[in-house]
């Protein structure tokens, strides 16, 4: 079978700099399933682009080819040569893409339903119903529980991981012959991450749609990928079918990548436990509702319950792991947790600056101690693209915190600056950049370095490492636990991936729907599950083994409707069991 | 409903706003020294008529011109019963006009319709022109249809409005036999609406439109290509191409939707203005519209004249701004209305 | 000869709506000796087009029409017109004759009821006339007694002569002292029924019938095509804006030798246009008889658009004592600079000072009269010396006059000061509406420093100028010299004496004249006193020599005292004619007061050639 | 390179884990304005134009100099005078350069000035000479011009007006009000502009709603009667300058309401940015937030609004003059050289004074280019 898309020794660089992709070639067959592995910032985001000739003004295709087959037995075009107007028939219908930051790949002005139904509009010729509908089922496809509402939502009222399941709709739908998905599960959790690679084989099985896939993940990949292509620094490192490439790497960069895979160890590792708890953080009774915006004004008002009754504390010098399904409220919480949204009224988030020292509540903050708090409460975004002013240079950015806070003179900023970039593995050039010219994990490392330039004492992580490579994810872990022990920092730590939650967490909440369903030490949690969500959670987890796929019963299950649970943990619309005591700082949501 | 609310509650800002502006509108209006009908007897006196001088002693007392300011403002407005059970503006009665002597009410009617018609022709041609240019500019920056755009704005932009209408004048009526002012030929004035007197005003449109229009043409074409090249570098501009939009359809869906919001925001002067945006240039060009009305009535400070078609602009102003902070809040969600949250 | 119809109306006449022209002039009409006149007589028809710049310039239709009851002739000797003939007996006494069978123009016999009516029921009707009839028709506050003997005779008769009376009926803008009584009866109180009337009342949205009369009787707005005329052309748009069309009057009273029925012009076409405009329009042919709202200055741009417009650019002579005129106000509220500028050597030095011919040939290619303001030479009290007095450019003997009234002190610039040390700034006032004043008083600029005293230019608004003069806020203002640079015994001195406060010199004092002492200043300069004087020994005068005397002596105080500075004078004012267009003077005078522009060059007898 | 028979390919460069820290470019210490003048020297149009409008403000103080006539000097038998060339050449030989003489000659015919230049006596321009008195700088009393023709010749380069003044020398000293007083106009609406609309658009709510009052009721407002009144009411000894810079002002406190608007409406939705929010969380204050994040944002927009307003100012006063207010004689403006300029005769038959539209057309245009040079190096998506 002759090759769906061919990239050919594809050179791109920016400016006169060093070719940032250097001599490329890969190749994928109708079907199939490519996975592009490599360090964040080797050019897999670059390498993608360039097949749909989108990229950047800036950069330069300084040579290859990019040959795409035409229908059966046609001979292959190449995209490089090919008028834009020739290229509107090829993207979107042909060829579909799958943005690595969906937040900022969304129109902020339109609602979700109007920019995924535009690929049907745009190539399909079918009727508005008809349109409706397929965008519809592609969304509960995708996992959203309320099609509907995502439909008539705008792109600022989801949470991440609803926008990224947006973004693989909006690629779905037109049902091209090749999608290339970069980084498409990111902002997943592992439950919905399952469903939705199991919806790309699906697909893959009833189209022979071809899937250039791009991940971090090396779990993801072993699930996944027919072949691999592993990339550092704009080099293809090592290429090859997937069995063989994971089971046997033969490139020193692809061993040191296996080797840095985070796993859930197999055995519970006993972390030291204190009996008095001091906690810097306690939200209690917290909730948040949301209007939607998109409904028009005579039709009743669209509630949204993101959080409901959380109740749980960020111990001094520890680490709280957030875990749970897309859009159960963990980025909202994480935002309550600093301030940056007021919480529904009944609320109270009590912040301890220093051990014994009086609460102060979040909610009731005069400008003073609010500007105190912000000095020692730092976050790490979610979606670093849009938290960072797209007008400032990196310099500015990073130096910004020490300068509201008037730390230092503007040499000091600097110095520090460099030094917190070198800290997350980046190089101090890259100072001058804008926020646009970075890769998407580098710019999370610049998000962490942002957040740790005034030496906080608590951070708040929302899904800090999820698009960074995991040796690079190894490092930024390592830095985030020897900061932590060095100078007592705590952690409110949002992720998906339970292997790095299992390494980092001292505590785990497992959410869903808003609420709280499980929480206790990693130790009991990961070994001991007792909700089927938790128990979904963990079977979900992509290994890197080819040989463990995934179990998608359990994880059918659990990740389910909560309707669909065993009596003792069933939620009934808004009415959820309370959260009791199973065992020692073991808390799950259940009937006893 | 929130917007519901919000409208009502606007409305209400409204309607308090435009009493104040019509305090104001009063006190500026009599600055000047001198009121109409002084002016008038000197300009009698002047031109050695002094038989005319008692009708216009007449007309003092006859509209309470010789009472204090607060007095005739309130009778104006009809708070207060003037002589002869005078009737106000809330009453529906918008008061005589001294220079032509007529009625308020039936003297601008005509001349509304035609300055809402010129002005709207040239609104049309500001976006008809404007827009599509704006984004092509932007669409291709730095080329020569970029240049070139540029360039005639800024030449029309440059050039007093007057001096161009002359010499499009001058020159249109030389070579393309274009009328020279008007705003038709004057043989139809008066007749109703037919095909031949359509075309008179469409060709008598032209060179007014063209004078009117450039400056806000060009003005609106950079600033819209200034925000587009904004929006161009976006993410999700690329993302839209991605899913093989034309460029063209593409800009008008997405960015332009950004980049609008600024225009959007001034849309409120865009109802004034269609009244009075071009009062200057009426005059020169001699269209019979409401400007040139204006202008001789704030000059001779014929009192109810003026003040009506002021307090009529006020309100579009006032309507304007209502309606445009309604669009905004429909054209970009993100915007909410109230405060912002602390 | 009989009289022809007219092409114009025949049809209407046909069809019996309009008697024929025989039954329609008056019995004894007007008869028009062209030839006499050195005119050619023409033929009816034609449509000729003119423009104006405000809509209620209309009005300039019964200016151009001038049909008076009496009238200036080409000699500016004033002849009976509408009357037929008038007795005067010392001045005092005037028996007007009416042509019999004269009729309106909606063929309405016009008869001394008009007078009549106007006399009895408009200008002694308290509500109509609260200040009681107009000021020409008092003679020392004496009124006069008004008599209608018959259908055709009216006498107008006071004890003491009224010299002013048959100049006044003659005027550009003439008291009608006559209306059409059958129209205006419908709208008085006196003679309509209650309930018409308040239902007329209703429709015209006004609130008593006082309004609605003084609305309907304006006889020279000319803006109500339902208002019965005597003016050889009448309104026959209603409710125009931007285009009038006045129509042939069918019941006009004058009559070629030749028995065609004036006027020759069938229609008249007026067309508002921008004041900018004027000129591009009639470059274009746009105009067949046009000299409102053009310039000398376009002069150039016309005589360019002759061969194609099919017209003619004449230079006619501006009939004002003085085109451009710099009035130091007298009045002025600055004690210190008041008492300076009523020294008349102050005045002379300054008109010395200015170099008038380059004024002249800067703006009028030399064409105008450079000279202090005085008469024109067509005048009887022209004289040489006059327009010569003080206006030649000497600025030697202007500084020297400057230096013997004292003012030597010089300030840094090389600015004289006024003994209280201010320096000496004269602002000059001026309306911002004509370039040529700017153009002029920027040469001024420079004259002026020459013998150090500073000018400054400030434009303001025509209305905002005039309150400011009037209430002696301005120093000094620019404005034309008297309008009537052409005076004749007859003629009224009264704007030269200082009776007006529109002379901007002497604002207070006039207000006390017109005022009759209310408001304003008596006159406290001896030679403004001696004008006084002269004015009233004028009035007061039985013949043509007194009142010739009283004139002179007038015009030779003011070209001594210089009341206004006046620069030049007959600036050449283009006259646009359509080469159809015949009997259009080449040279003539252009001139409000006397002569009502075109009027007593009778457009009437204008007639087009095919 | 290798290719393994199963398929595989391995890259055979050798790999090092870690290639050691790159060295520190020499533009990571550089200030911000120096980064954005490297940008901004690419956009080779707006480098001219900014060349160019500093030359023009350079210029200004020296204008007198440069110009060889004063601005109200009148030459009173060179009454329109055309445009005059500079010939190097006399008869095929160069003897520098030089005018010829011309006379004036009354056309009765068409009421035109004709003049006829005597061939065959070149007149050679003098240089540093003396003519008229004029300030350098304002400040130093002077009478030397750079350039002036010889006695008895003229140079009028762009010929002269309807009183014999040299419209070269006027454009340069109209130059000295026009580019500078008009500024001042729409610094402050732009100031006003901005600070109150970024005040109403970040913070919303009550202060929201003050100056969304302020702005409609000066929206309303009419602007005519107000210039009607304030022509009366400036002192009569002020002058034509002060009167100007005073009307400038008032212009741009009357001009601000637009820009608020604009600037509102785009804060109100700009805010709801995560990156705004991120900065709030950090601990930016409000002015910090508008001033760092939400006024770069926007600035294309008010750079555009800026070069917009340029023609505005320079022309208001035209408009204005209408209505017996703006600038006047003496003093010289583009604007006042326009206005009377503003018939029939001046375009046709003597066009040349219609020339100081091309000063405002050059200026306007260099000030359009170089805005969006600036924007340009501003915008952090560009090549
Ligand atoms: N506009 C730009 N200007 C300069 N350099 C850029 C630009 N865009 C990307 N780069 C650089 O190009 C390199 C490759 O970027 P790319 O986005 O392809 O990385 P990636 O492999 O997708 O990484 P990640 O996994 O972190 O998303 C990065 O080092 C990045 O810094
Ligand atoms: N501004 C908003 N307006 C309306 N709804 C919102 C808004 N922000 C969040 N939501 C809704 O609240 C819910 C929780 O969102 P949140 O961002 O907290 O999810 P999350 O747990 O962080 O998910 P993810 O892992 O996908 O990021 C979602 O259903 C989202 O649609
Ligand atoms: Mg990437
Ligand atoms: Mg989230
Ligand atoms: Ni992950």
């Amino acid at each position: 079978m002759t090759a769906l898309l061919t990239v050919e020794n594809l050179t791109i660089g920016f400016d006169n700099a060093a070719p940032v992709v250097d001599d490329v070639s890969f190749s994928v067959k109708p079907g199939e399933t490519l996975a592009l592995v490599g360090e964040s910032g080797s050019g897999k985001t670059l390498s993608c682009r360039a097949a749909l000739r989108i990229l950047p003004a800036a950069a330069q295709v300084r040579s290859g080819k990019v040959l795409f087959a035409g229908p059966e037995g046609a001979t292959p075009i190449d995209l490089m040569q090919r008028s834009e107007r020739q290229m509107c028939r090829v993207r979107g219908e042909r060829i579909s893409m799958i943005f690595q930051e969906p937040m900022r790949s969304l129109s902020p002005l339109h609602k979700i339903g109007n920019q995924v139904t535009e690929v049907l509009r745009l190539h399909k010729h079918m009727g508005k119903g008809e349109q409706l509908k397929r965008v519809l089922a592609m969304f509960e496809r995708v996992g959203f529980k309320d099609p509907e509402r995502v439909y008539n939502s705008y792109p600022f009222e989801l949470s991440g991981g609803m926008r990224q399941r947006a973004m693989i709709a909006m690629a779905m739908v037109g049902r091209p012959e090749l999608v290339i998905a970069d980084e498409p599960t990111t902002a997943l959790d592992v439950t919905t991450q399952a469903q939705v690679l199991g919806l790309i084989k699906d697909l893959q099985q009833e189209y022979g749609m071809a899937v250039i896939l791009v991940t971090h993940d090396l779990g993801v990949v072993a699930n996944m990928a027919d072949s691999v292509v592993v990339m550092n620094r704009g080099r293809v490192m090592e290429s090859g079918p997937a069995p063989l490439v994971l089971s046997d790497p033969k490139h020193g960069y692809t061993r040191d990548l296996m080797a840095a895979a985070p796993e859930i160890p197999a055995t519970p590792v006993d972390k030291g436990k204190e009996t008095e708890r001091d906690y810097i953080l306690e939200m209690r009774d917290v909730s948040k509702t949301f209007t939607l915006k998109g409904s028009s004004p005579w039709k009743p008002k669209t509630v949204v319950h993101a959080v409901r009754g959380i109740e749980f504390g960020v111990e001094r010098g520890k680490t709280l792991a957030v875990v749970g399904e897309s859009g159960s409220g963990k980025t909202t919480c994480a935002r309550m947790a600093l301030g940056a949204e007021r919480a529904d009224p009944g609320a109270s988030i009590l912040f301890r600056s220093e051990k014994g020292a009086e609460p102060v509540d979040l909610q009731k903050l005069n400008n003073v101690e609010r500007l105190a708090f912000q000095r020692k409460a730092q976050m790490v975004f979610q979606d670093p693209y849009s938290t960072l002013n797209p007008r400032m240079r990196v310099k500015d950015a990073l130096m910004e915190p020490m300068e509201i806070h008037g730390i230092g003179n503007t040499s000091e900023r600097m110095d520090r600056a460099a030094e917190m970039l070198r800290w997350v593995g980046l190089s101090q050039n890259m100072l001058t950049r804008y926020p646009h010219a970075f890769s998407g994990g580098q710019r999370q490392r610049l998000s962490i370095a942002r957040a740790l330039m005034l030496g906080p004492t608590f951070l708040v992580c929302d899904e800090p490492t999820s698009a960074l490579d995991v040796s690079v994810q190894e490092q930024v872990l390592t830095l985030l636990e020897e900061i932590r022990d060095r100078l007592n920092l705590s952690y409110l730590f949002i992720s998906h991936d339970l292997a790095v939650v299992a390494r980092i967490a001292d505590e785990v909440a497992v959410m869903r729907s808003g609420l709280v369903v499980e929480q206790g030490p990693p130790d009991q949690l990961f070994y001991n599950p007792q909700h089927p969500y938790t128990k979904a959670l963990i079977a979900a987890q992509p290994e890197p083994d080819i040989n463990r796929p995934i179990n998608l019963r359990i994880v059918a299950q659990g990740a389910g409707e909560p309707s669909t649970w065993p009596d003792a943990f069933r939620f009934d619309g808004l009415d959820a069991p309370p959260l009791t005591e199973t065992g020692p700082g073991h808390k799950v949501r259940c009937h006893v | 409903m929130a917007i519901l609310r919000f409208a009502i509650f606007r409305f209400f800002t409204m309607l308090a706003t435009l009493l104040v502006v019509s305090v104001m509108i009063f006190i500026i209006i009599n600055l000047p020294p001198g009121d109409y009908l002084s002016n008038q007897i000197n300009e009698l006196r002047a031109t050695g008529q002094s038989n005319g001088i008692a009708k216009a002693e007449f007309l003092r007392t006859e509209y309470s011109l010789d009472q204090p300011l607060w007095k005739q403002y309130m009778i104006w407005m009809g708070f207060m019963p003037g002589p002869h059970g005078f009737l106000g503006i809330i009453q529906g009665e918008f008061g005589w006009s001294f220079e032509f002597d007529k009625p308020v009410a039936d003297l601008v009617g005509g001349a509304l319709w035609m300055t809402v018609l010129v002005n709207l022709a040239a609104v049309l041609f500001i976006y008809a022109i404007a827009l599509p240019l704006g984004v092509i500019a932007a669409a291709r920056s730095k080329t020569w249809i970029d240049y070139t755009s540029a360039f005639v704005g800024y030449l029309g932009l440059a050039t007093p409005n007057f001096l161009l209408a002359l010499i499009l004048f001058y020159y249109g009526n030389r070579y393309l036999n274009l009328p020279i002012g008007g705003l038709m030929d004057p043989k139809f004035e008066g007749e109703p609406m037919s095909f031949e007197k359509m075309k008179s005003v469409l060709i008598h449109l032209i060179i007014p439109t063209f004078v009117i229009g450039t400056s806000g043409a060009a003005a609106m074409m950079q600033r819209l290509r200034a925000n587009l090249l904004d929006e161009l570098g976006k993410p999700y501009v690329e993302t839209a191409r991605a899913k093989g939009m034309r460029e063209s359809a593409m800009l008008v869906k997405y960015p332009l939707r950004v980049a609008f919001n600024p225009f959007v925001a001034d849309i409120g002067t865009l109802l004034p203005s269609l009244v009075s945006g071009s009062v200057l240039v009426s005059v020169v060009l001699g269209l019979q519209t409401i400007g040139p009305v204006l202008l001789t009535a704030l000059k001779s400070q014929d009192l109810f004249l003026s003040a009506f078609v002021l307090m009529f602009v006020a309100l579009l102003t006032l309507i304007g701004t209502l309606v445009s902070d309604i669009l905004l809040a429909l054209l970009d969600p993100r915007i909410r209305f109230g405060g912002r949250e602390k | 000869t009989e009289v022809q119809e007219s092409a114009f109306w025949k049809a209407e006449v046909d069809l019996g709506n309009l008697p024929p022209v025989a039954d329609r002039v008056p019995s004894e009409p007007l008869m028009v000796d062209l030839e006499r006149k050195g005119r050619s007589f023409g033929q009816q028809g034609g449509t000729l087009r003119t423009m104006v710049t405000r809509a209620k310039d209309v009005r300039q239709m019964v200016v151009y029409g001038y049909a008076r009851l009496v009238g200036y002739d080409a000699r500016y000797e004033i002849v009976p017109d509408i009357l037929r003939a008038i007795d005067i007996e010392d001045d005092r006494k005037f028996t007007m004759h009416l042509r019999a069978g004269h009729r309106w123009s909606d063929g309405h016999p016009f008869t001394s009821e008009d007078f009549r009516y106007w006399w009895e029921d408009v200008a002694n009707n308290e509500l109509l006339s609260p200040s009681g009839p107009v000021d020409f028709l008092r003679v020392e506050g004496e009124l006069p007694t008004v008599t209608f003997p018959d259908e055709t005779t009216i006498i107008y008769e006071w004890s003491k002569p009224n010299p002013q009376f048959l100049q006044s009926l003659a005027e550009a803008r003439p008291p009608f002292i006559y209306r059409p009584a059958h129209f205006l009866k419908k709208l008085h109180a006196k003679y309509a029924n209650e309930e018409e009337l308040d239902e007329l009342l209703y429709e015209a949205r006004v609130r008593s019938w006082p309004a609605l009369h003084n609305r309907s009787d304006n006889m020279y707005k000319f803006d109500n095509p339902d208002l019965p005329t005597l003016q050889p052309w009448m309104l026959a748009t209603k409710d125009g804006k931007s285009r009038f069309l006045f129509v042939r009057n069918p019941y006009y009273h004058r009559v070629d030798t030749n028995g065609v029925h004036l006027p020759y012009v069938d229609v008249v076409e007026m067309q508002v246009v921008a004041p900018g405009l004027v000129a591009a329009k009639a470059n274009a042919g746009e105009v067949d008889l046009q000299a409102r709202g053009l310039d000398f200055k376009d002069t150039a741009i016309l005589k360019k658009g002759e061969a194609n417009g099919n017209y003619t650019t004449h230079l006619w002579g501006n009939g004002t004592a003085s085109q451009i005129a710099i009035y130091l106000n007298l009045n002025y509220n600055d004690d210190g600079w008041r008492e300076m500028m009523r020294d008349v050597r102050l005045r002379r030095a300054l008109s010395l000072a200015i170099n008038r011919k380059i004024i002249n040939k800067g703006l009028y290619f030399g064409l105008a009269k450079e000279g202090a303001m005085t008469v024109l030479p067509i005048s009887p009290f022209y004289k040489e010396e006059n327009r010569k007095a003080w206006a030649d450019y000497d600025v030697d003997q202007a500084n020297a006059i400057l230096d013997e009234m004292g003012l030597t002190e010089r300030d840094k610039d090389g600015y004289r000061k006024l003994p209280d040390g201010r320096p000496m700034w004269i602002v000059v006032e001026t309306a911002g509406e004509r370039q040529e004043v700017e153009n002029a008083l920027q040469i001024i600029i420079d004259n002026w420093k020459d013998i150090g005293i500073k000018l400054i230019m400030r434009p303001l608004e025509r209305d905002i100028l005039r309150n400011r003069v009037y209430s002696g806020n301005t120093m000094a203002a620019v404005w034309f010299g008297w309008d009537n640079g052409i005076p004749q015994t007859y003629t009224s001195p009264s704007y030269v004496a200082p009776h007006h406060q529109e002379f901007f010199a002497w604002p207070k004092w006039g207000q006390y004249h017109q005022t009759n002492g209310d408001a304003g200043e008596p006159p406290d300069m001896p030679a403004a006193i001696r004008l006084n004087e002269l004015a009233e020994a004028w009035n007061r005068a039985y013949t043509a020599v007194e009142r010739g005397q009283a004139w002179q002596e007038m015009i030779n105080i003011h070209a001594d005292q210089l009341f206004a500075i006046g620069i030049l004078n007959s600036a050449p004012q283009p006259v646009v004619v359509s080469n159809r267009l015949k009997n259009v003077p080449e040279k003539a005078i252009w001139a409000w007061s006397p002569g009502a522009h075109f009027g007593m060059h009778r457009p009437d007898e204008f007639y087009f050639e095919d | 390179m290798t290719m393994t028979p199963d398929g595989r390919y391995v890259d055979d460069q050798p790999y090092e884990r870690d290639i050691g820290a790159e060295a520190r470019h020499a533009d990571l210490d550089m200030s911000n304005t120096r980064l954005l003048w490297l940008r901004f020297k690419q956009h080779k149009l707006g480098l001219i134009s900014a060349l160019f409008l500093l030359l023009s403000y350079l210029m200004l103080p020296v204008a007198g100099f440069i110009s060889p006539y004063t601005p109200n000097e009148r030459q009173e038998d060179y009454l329109y005078h055309p445009p005059q060339w500079i010939h190097f050449f006399h008869e095929g030989k160069f003897i520098g350069p030089h005018v010829y003489e011309t006379t004036a000659q009354m056309n009765l015919e068409e009421f035109a000035w004709e003049y006829v230049a005597d061939e065959s006596k070149p007149a050679r321009l003098e240089f540093f000479c003396k003519g008229g008195q004029y300030r350098l700088a304002g400040l130093i009393k002077t009478d030397t011009h750079l350039f002036c023709a010889p006695e008895g010749a003229t140079v009028f380069l762009w010929g002269s007006d309807r009183l014999g003044r040299d419209v070269f020398s006027r454009i340069m000293y109209g130059a000295q009000l026009s580019l500078t007083v008009g500024l001042v106009g729409i610094t402050v609406s732009f100031v006003i502009g901005i600070v109150l609309g970024s005040i109403a658009g970040y913070f919303g709510g009550f202060l929201d709603w003050i100056i969304n009052r302020v702005i409609e009721i000066l929206r309303s407002l009419p602007e005519l009667p107000l210039w009607l009144a304030l022509s009366a009411a400036v002192p009569s000894h002020w002058g034509p300058v002060a009167v100007f810079f005073i009307i400038s002002i008032i212009l741009g406190i009357l001009d601000w309401p637009g820009l608020a608007r604009a600037v509102r409406s785009k804060f109100l939705s700009l805010r709801e940015e995560e990156f705004v929010r991120a900065a709030e969380m950090m601990g930016a204050k409000p002015s910090r937030v508008i001033r760092r994040h939400l006024l770069p944002n926007f600035l294309s927009h008010l750079i555009a609004s800026a070069t917009l307003s340029i023609p505005a100012m320079i022309l208001g006063e035209t408009a204005l003059s209408f209505l017996g207010l703006g600038l006047r004689a003496p003093a010289v403006s583009w604007g006042v050289m326009l206005n009377d300029a503003q018939n029939l005769a001046s375009i046709e038959i003597y066009p040349w004074t219609a020339i100081p539209m091309l000063p405002i057309v050059v200026v306007v245009l260099a000030f359009n280019f170089f805005g969006d040079g600036l924007r340009d190096a501003l915008d952090p998506n560009r090549s």
